[in-house]
């Protein structure tokens, strides 16, 4: 273990701990960008900057290891004038439409720059010019903005392994892109929005949610995803009993199969929810056509019909799919009741199709 | 040599491929075989890129990202002989921004184009090493010395 | 009258750069065979003694970089920069061209205190002939049989000052973006491929064949006691004696300007003088009696850098060739971290302003806020020298600024 | 799965893919193979006929002939047999029927089986080497090994590899069928299928009717019922007269849909129970309006026995009822009292009659979800099955010899027709068709088909063209693709539009799991002009 101070506060961890998570320790709240405990370090936002007794340079926190005998201060003068002019720099580069920001009141930039009071930048040159259209139907990709702090590449790579963007350029006209700036269409980009789910402001948000909530004014409903095996948790987001999106729980406690990790199926494939086709009522068929009919008639009517077959030509004239897409409890109950009030053993489903 | 714009079958893909194949197994080699391939076409053809991508195991997206790193590798096509005028401190002191202009005036395009006929391409660049004799000019990387503006007409209309 | 002092470049001219036997003859890898003959350890501790200092611009002591490499390391290796891209910098080039062999060597001595035996050099993509060069350098030095098992491959990089610094040129050499890596790990421990890697300088492993020939005591009594040695300076800019110099290290900088390089041109009278390369800061006249070494002009807030000294003269517009030095910064920050990828660019933007007369006082400051931060937090040491230039000229030269400033200037803004 | 998902990210040191695409099927583990093949330089094998995007970064590929997985198997374990890559100590301690079992491989080596499966011998040797020598290979496999009419024999054939090396019951081990659909496991678990209660407890057994009797209070059969495939051939007859139809398409899902029609047309009363007017509900007489996953409340078991909490982020939508509740009121309706109060109450029904799900509660399972079998509530479940001993005691190494495909290519139908599923769409399209993302991306359904054929045909890329088999035929769209061989082309069932299962053949099921020969069927494919 090593000991060191930081804030006044004296903390022990163990070797080749983080500054980070040294401060973390020590209750020092750090605002970090680039920073996520999943991916490889970048050491890039430099937002983690302290000070360090007897260092000329502040320090990024999330890339350097304590050291026994450290002096750290996380919010000193120096350390609080880096951090404003760095997310000045950042906002003069950022497209300000918060009002309209698919990311408003879930976004680091906005975080952190009400909590160091940057209303605006100091730097007010050319603006962000980044952005190109991208015809896709999943992901909007507003590199106006980007603050490059290369979660989504990195997630890109190290979660979903699809390599399909990286950096091209460099210095100011660096930006995050395909092979030749191409559309993600055209890319090995299998639209699985790891990188909408790890970007800390709105350059990467769902085309599918677009609109249709502030991430605030959605309920996260905690939930399994309802396609393949896989049984990845999601959430459901939630605004006015309408499903309007999908989100992921970086976690492996709480998403212990994906940590977070969706497909395009489960992060962009939720809105046949809110499908105008959805069934409203049931169904009869009368003179070859399907009439609507009260749950009361519907029910009693096909009570009646099971009865008479049964009657006439047996149990096991009768049978019933269930379904590998229902619940267990409505698993359990459609075979019990094929078994308990039907009489038969006529129940499968199509777990070989 | 004419500039390739595209690639026109499957001759000049083979030819990318003997050119690549000559860095398989090199660690690290990507640079040089963008080197390699910019000795023989000037610039990066885009299906040129994405063979060095399959060659060296990594995405195509990452190739880009090397490739458009380094100045002095190109994915757009560039002429037959690229100007290139040292802009740093040194040169700058001792006249750069004229010669650029003269450079401009004789060939009719700005920096960072391309003549129409396909033979210059004009480009900026930062210290070449050679300041014991500024301002210099370098045509396909060849350095010339102590360049006036006066000079420029005489030492572009050498290059055919 | 101050003398140049020529160890590396003795036999410039006089021998084939090329060619070992040349070498040789004039008492080549005599060094190499001193330092095979030596425990790795005292090799080391021979190197330390000398006080060789790194001749890259950071000033690490040599032996102690060695040092720290884990011994027990299977694959280790020895790479040399050549990316030298500070402008106005030329003097490893002139090495190459005039002693390639003795960075050869070096390198060899490097492999044999720290136990490798594959050493890269990293060169800048603008000296494709240094390459050809240095790859017949090693042929002859293989043909000779001098090299032993240590192999030597130089690579080329592609137009990227940034790779001058150690991690980004190892990226480089991997074939990646040549994006600076956060240290810790530093490469002595994490370099090259992963694995423990020395880089040093061409000019600092060029003196090692001398230290080990010479003896450490003799390397330690030249120049400045703390910075011993020669340095290769390259003058350029307004100064008669447009070219280099191999001087000892306690030589000051009114001597090598105004003595071997023969004073300002043209009659004319010293404005300033940029040591170190564009990423240096700009020293008026009232400084000029520091000696070149390299704590002497830290302790002035200057840097010896890679030995680049361009000399402007009184009639120079320093707010210009700010300008001109910010753009530099502009297109060479990698990008990477947020002080330098957008200082960089706003510190251009700013001094364009200024520089076209319609900057203000708050441009000033701003000036000297972003600089102040882009040195304290950017990853790296282009993006923490980037603004020095910057800063350096407002300290010693604001009355040119204030000249160019819209309430000041009389051309009335925009 | 015998194993988890996460071993597949991190303790298998050899992956065996073999019938799953898997970053298409299940993307998220494809993810997880991908980079512990990346991060930590695990083996991946692949046996595919079509060159899958993990094909690309494997160790080995095997493009084999669709249909011959047996000879494919049975000939590396002809290479681990003769080179002596066993794991003999497994094999005494583990195992029976191993000397039976070593009889018969013999006349499978690679050279022999090059013929039948179109794998180069040395590519099946280094398979072998990789899979039994690494100190943890994992198979991994979906409906490509099964969905034939060996479909059993191909898994007990993947079991024997495992047998043989010893690769069961460590992590990182494990032969592990990655299944299709959200709750297949569940709805399995539950005694979704014809023979069994809850927790595979047979029918015939009298103790276990005994039990359900006794639970819900009525008589019941001790005849095992039919399956899907065979309640459709019943209706075709006219044996079955009445079908109830819950969250399934069989008018999409079912093989030779012109069967499935006339079968169910046939019925003389079909109730559907949907989200929406399926195309098999089109059909019925009565449709019920059942929710979707975000609007009830229960759990879900995924593929590697985990079961987990499904919960209710809306209210049903104006009109409709949750399916569990429809279930009660039909019941009740017939006379037969069903009423829980919640999907919770339902469950602890379910852990009073099930061995492996006694243990779960739904507090258990708030956040993570448990591993069955879990016996009971201080049990921490069970994520790697088999560790000490089989269910049956010893593993059984089963005699398989390789059988051909029941339909083969001839002159008329000289293609393979495989069918699967895109990465953009799920099943019979239901959802997905009706998610606008989705189906604005992937709007259409397409053949691949290899250049060579494609050319032989004279057919383009994108153009239309005519699938046709024995039992109907489809216009579809062309994507020339070198992902296949010559010979062999592949189509998604996902699109009502052009469905895959007008094509597919109904006759040639699995003798023992009666599942349909999806995999291979003969074709031709035709051009519109």
């Amino acid at each position: 273990m090593i000991s060191l101070t930081i804030d006044g506060k004296e903390v022990q961890v163990p070797k080749g701990t983080m500054l980070l998570e040294a401060c973390r320790i020590a209750g020092a709240d750090i605002p970090t960008l680039c920073y996520d405990p999943d991916l490889k370090l970048a050491g890039s936002c430099r937002m983690c900057v302290v000070e360090a007794k007897g260092r000329r340079n502040l320090l990024a926190t999330c890339v350097t290891p304590a050291e026994n005998g450290m002096e750290i201060h996380t919010e000193s003068s120096d350390v609080i004038e880096a951090r404003k002019i760095i997310l000045e720099l950042l906002l003069s580069r950022h497209k300000l439409e918060c009002h309209t920001c698919e990311s408003d009141g879930d976004c680091k930039l906005q975080d952190y720059c009400y909590r160091y009071g940057v209303a605006d930048s100091r730097f007010d040159g050319e603006g962000p010019h980044f952005t190109k259209p991208d015809p896709n139907p999943f992901i909007m990709r507003d590199y106006d903005k980007c603050i490059m702090c290369t979660r989504c590449v990195r997630a890109c790579d190290e979660i979903t392994g699809a390599l399909a963007i990286n950096i091209k350029d460099r210095g100011h006209h660096a930006k995050i892109s395909t092979a030749f700036d191409g559309n993600l269409a055209d890319s090995t980009c299998v639209f699985c929005g790891q990188c909408i789910m790890v970007c800390p402001v709105g350059a990467l948000t769902s085309k599918v949610s677009a609109g249709k909530g502030k991430p605030y004014q959605t309920e996260k409903v905690v939930t399994t995803c309802t396609y393949c095996g896989t049984g990845c948790t999601l959430a459901l987001n939630v605004k006015g009993d309408k499903v309007v999106g999908v989100t992921s729980v970086r976690d492996i406690e709480k998403s212990p199969v994906n940590n977070g990790a969706l497909c395009v199926k489960g992060r962009f494939g939720w809105d046949f929810i809110n499908s105008d086709e959805r069934l409203t009522t049931p169904l009869i068929r009368e003179n070859g056509e399907l009439r609507q009919a009260s749950w009361d008639e519907a029910l009693d009517y096909t009570a009646s019909r099971l009865k008479g077959i049964k009657e006439k030509h047996g149990a096991d004239s009768i049978a019933m799919f269930t379904s590998a897409r229902v619940t267990n409890e409505e698993n359990y109950l459609a075979q019990k009741f094929t078994r308990a009030v039907l009489g038969t053993n006529n129940v499968d489903h199509c777990a070989r199709l | 040599m004419p500039v390739h714009t595209f690639c026109e079958g499957g001759e000049k893909m083979a030819n990318y491929v003997d050119i690549i194949e000559l860095y398989r197994g090199k660690k690290g080699g990507i640079i040089e075989a963008f080197h390699a391939l910019q000795n023989e076409f000037n610039y990066i053809p885009e299906e040129a890129l994405g063979l060095v991508a399959k060659t060296f195991g990594v995405s195509e997206a990452e190739a880009y990202g090397v490739a458009t790193f380094y100045s002095y590798l190109s994915v757009k096509p560039r002429g037959k002989y690229i100007v290139r005028m040292c802009e740093s401190a040194p040169c700058h002191i001792a006249g750069a921004d004229q010669v650029v202009k003269a450079i401009e005036s004789y060939l009719g395009i700005n920096v960072g184009e391309t003549t129409a006929d396909g033979k210059f391409t004009f480009e900026l660049c930062e210290c070449i090493g050679q300041c014991q004799a500024t301002p210099v000019v370098t045509i396909n990387s060849e350095p010339i010395f102590n360049v006036s503006p006066e000079q420029i007409p005489e030492i572009l209309s050498a290059c055919k | 009258m101050a003398q140049e002092y020529r160890v590396l470049l003795e036999y410039a001219d006089k021998i084939d750069p090329a060619n070992a036997a040349d070498y040789i003859k004039v008492g080549g890898y005599k060094g190499l065979e001193k330092a095979r003959g030596m425990e790795p350890k005292a090799l080391i501790e021979e190197v330390k003694k000398s006080g060789l200092r790194g001749r890259g611009g950071a000033g690490f002591n040599a032996g102690m970089k060695w040092s720290f490499v884990p011994q027990d390391a299977p694959v280790k290796y020895v790479v040399c920069n050549l990316d030298e891209g500070e402008p106005g910098t030329y003097k490893d080039r002139i090495i190459c061209q005039k002693n390639a062999q003795a960075l050869l060597e070096g390198m060899a001595i490097c492999g044999a205190a720290i136990g490798s035996n594959q050493g890269y050099i990293y060169c800048r993509g603008e000296y494709p002939f240094v390459v050809d060069l240095l790859k017949r350098a090693v042929e002859s030095a293989k043909a000779e049989g001098v090299l032993g098992d240590f192999d030597i491959e130089a690579r080329m990089g592609a137009g990227a000052y940034v790779c001058g610094e150690e991690t980004a040129l190892i990226e480089s050499i991997e074939g990646h973006r040549g994006e600076p890596r956060f240290k810790p790990p530093f490469p002595g421990v994490e370099g090259l491929w992963g694995v423990p890697t020395v880089v040093n300088n061409v000019e600092t492993f060029a003196c090692l064949p001398y230290i080990l020939t010479r003896g450490a005591e003799w390397f330690a009594g030249i120049g400045a006691p703390k910075y011993p040695g020669t340095k290769i300076v390259t003058l350029t800019g307004d100064v008669v004696n447009s070219t280099w110099f191999e001087v000892p290290t306690d030589m000051t900088l009114r001597e090598v300007i105004f003595e071997l390089g023969g004073g300002v041109k043209n009659g004319k009278k010293f404005k300033a003088v940029q040591v170190g390369g564009t990423s240096g800061a700009f020293i008026p006249e009232a400084n000029l009696d520091c000696p070149i070494d390299f704590d002497s002009m830290g302790n002035m807030g200057a840097a010896l850098g890679s030995g680049a000294v361009l000399v402007l003269d009184e009639t120079r517009d320093i707010v210009d060739v700010v300008t001109r030095i910010s753009k530099f910064f502009e297109h060479e920050s990698c990008g990477k971290c947020n002080p330098c990828r957008e200082g960089t660019f706003r510190c251009r933007e700013i001094m364009e302003k200024i520089n076209n007369g319609n900057g203000s006082e708050k441009d000033i400051d701003n000036l000297q806020l972003l600089s102040k931060v882009m040195q304290k937090a950017a990853l790296c040491g282009l993006g923490q020298a980037a603004p020095i230039p910057i800063d350096s000229t407002i300290k010693h030269f604001k009355h040119e600024y204030s000249r160019k400033l819209v309430v000041t200037s009389g051309k009335g803004g925009h | 799965m015998t194993n988890t998902i996460g071993e597949l990210e991190n303790d298998a040191k050899a992956i065996f893919i073999i019938g799953t695409n898997t970053t298409e099927n299940h993307p998220v583990i494809g993810y997880k193979i991908k980079q512990n093949v990346r991060r930590n330089g695990a083996k991946l094998i692949v046996a595919d006929p079509r060159r899958i995007e993990l094909a690309e970064m494997a160790d080995v590929y095997m493009q084999f002939v669709p249909g011959t997985d047996v000879a494919l198997m049975n000939s590396m374990m002809n290479v681990i047999l003769n080179e002596d890559l066993l794991d003999k100590e497994f094999i005494a301690n583990r195992t029976e029927g191993f000397e039976d079992f070593k009889a018969i491989l013999e006349k499978y080596t690679p050279e022999a089986m090059e013929k039948v499966t179109g794998v180069p011998a040395e590519d099946v040797r280094k398979a072998a080497r990789i899979y039994a020598e690494s100190e943890a290979a994992a198979i991994c496999y979906a409906m490509g090994l099964t969905q034939h009419s060996t479909g059993t024999d191909n898994v007990k054939t993947a079991c024997n590899l495992a047998l043989m090396t010893g690769n069961l019951g460590r992590p990182g081990t494990g032969v592990n069928p990655l299944r299709g659909q959200n709750n297949v496991q569940g709805a399995c678990d539950m005694g979704g299928l014809p023979n069994v209660y809850t927790a595979y407890q047979n029918v015939t057994v009298e103790a276990n009717q005994e039990k359900f009797e006794k639970a819900w209070g009525v008589k019941l059969s001790n005849k095992v019922g039919l399956t899907l495939t065979e309640a459709i051939g019943k209706a075709h007859h006219g044996e079955l007269k009445a079908l109830y139809v819950l969250g399934e398409n069989p008018m999409m899902s079912d093989p030779d849909l012109q069967h499935v029609e006339e079968a169910l047309e046939n019925l003389e009363f079909l109730v559907v129970q949907d989200i929406f007017l399926t195309e098999t509900a089109q059909k019925a007489d009565v449709v019920f309006p059942g929710v979707t996953f975000a609007e009830k409340d229960g759990t879900f078991s995924n593929t590697e026995r985990r079961v987990q909490r499904v919960r209710r982020a809306i209210n049903p939508i104006e009109g409709a009822r949750c399916d569990w509740q429809i279930i009660c009121d039909l019941s009740t309706s017939m006379g037969y009292a069903m009423s829980y109060d919640s999907p919770e109450e339902i469950f602890e029904e379910i852990r009073s009659l099930t061995p492996s799900y006694a243990g779960i509660t739904y507090d258990r399972i708030d956040v993570t979800g448990i591993h069955w079998p879990c016996p009971t509530v201080e049990h921490p479940g069970t994520p790697i099955l088999h560790r000490e001993k089989f269910n049956r005691g010893l593993g059984l190494f089963h005699v398989v010899e390789y059988k051909e495909a029941a339909e083969l290519p001839d002159e008329e139908y000289p293609l393979i027709l495989s069918t699967g599923r895109s990465l953009f769409h799920y099943h019979t399209g239901t959802m997905t068709r009706r998610s606008s993302g989705l189906d604005a991306h992937k709007p259409h359904n397409e053949l691949e088909i290899n250049p060579i054929d494609a050319e032989k045909l004279n057919i383009m890329d994108n153009e239309m063209v005519k699938v046709v088999t024995r039992r109907g035929s489809i216009d579809i769209k062309a994507k020339i693709s070198d992902i296949l061989e010559p010979g062999v082309i592949f189509t998604t069932f996902h699109f009502a539009e052009a469905a895959a299962n007008r094509l597919t053949n109904a006759d040639s099921l699995d003798p023992v799991a009666k599942i349909p020969e999806y995999k291979v069927c003969a074709a031709r494919v035709e051009k519109i002009s």
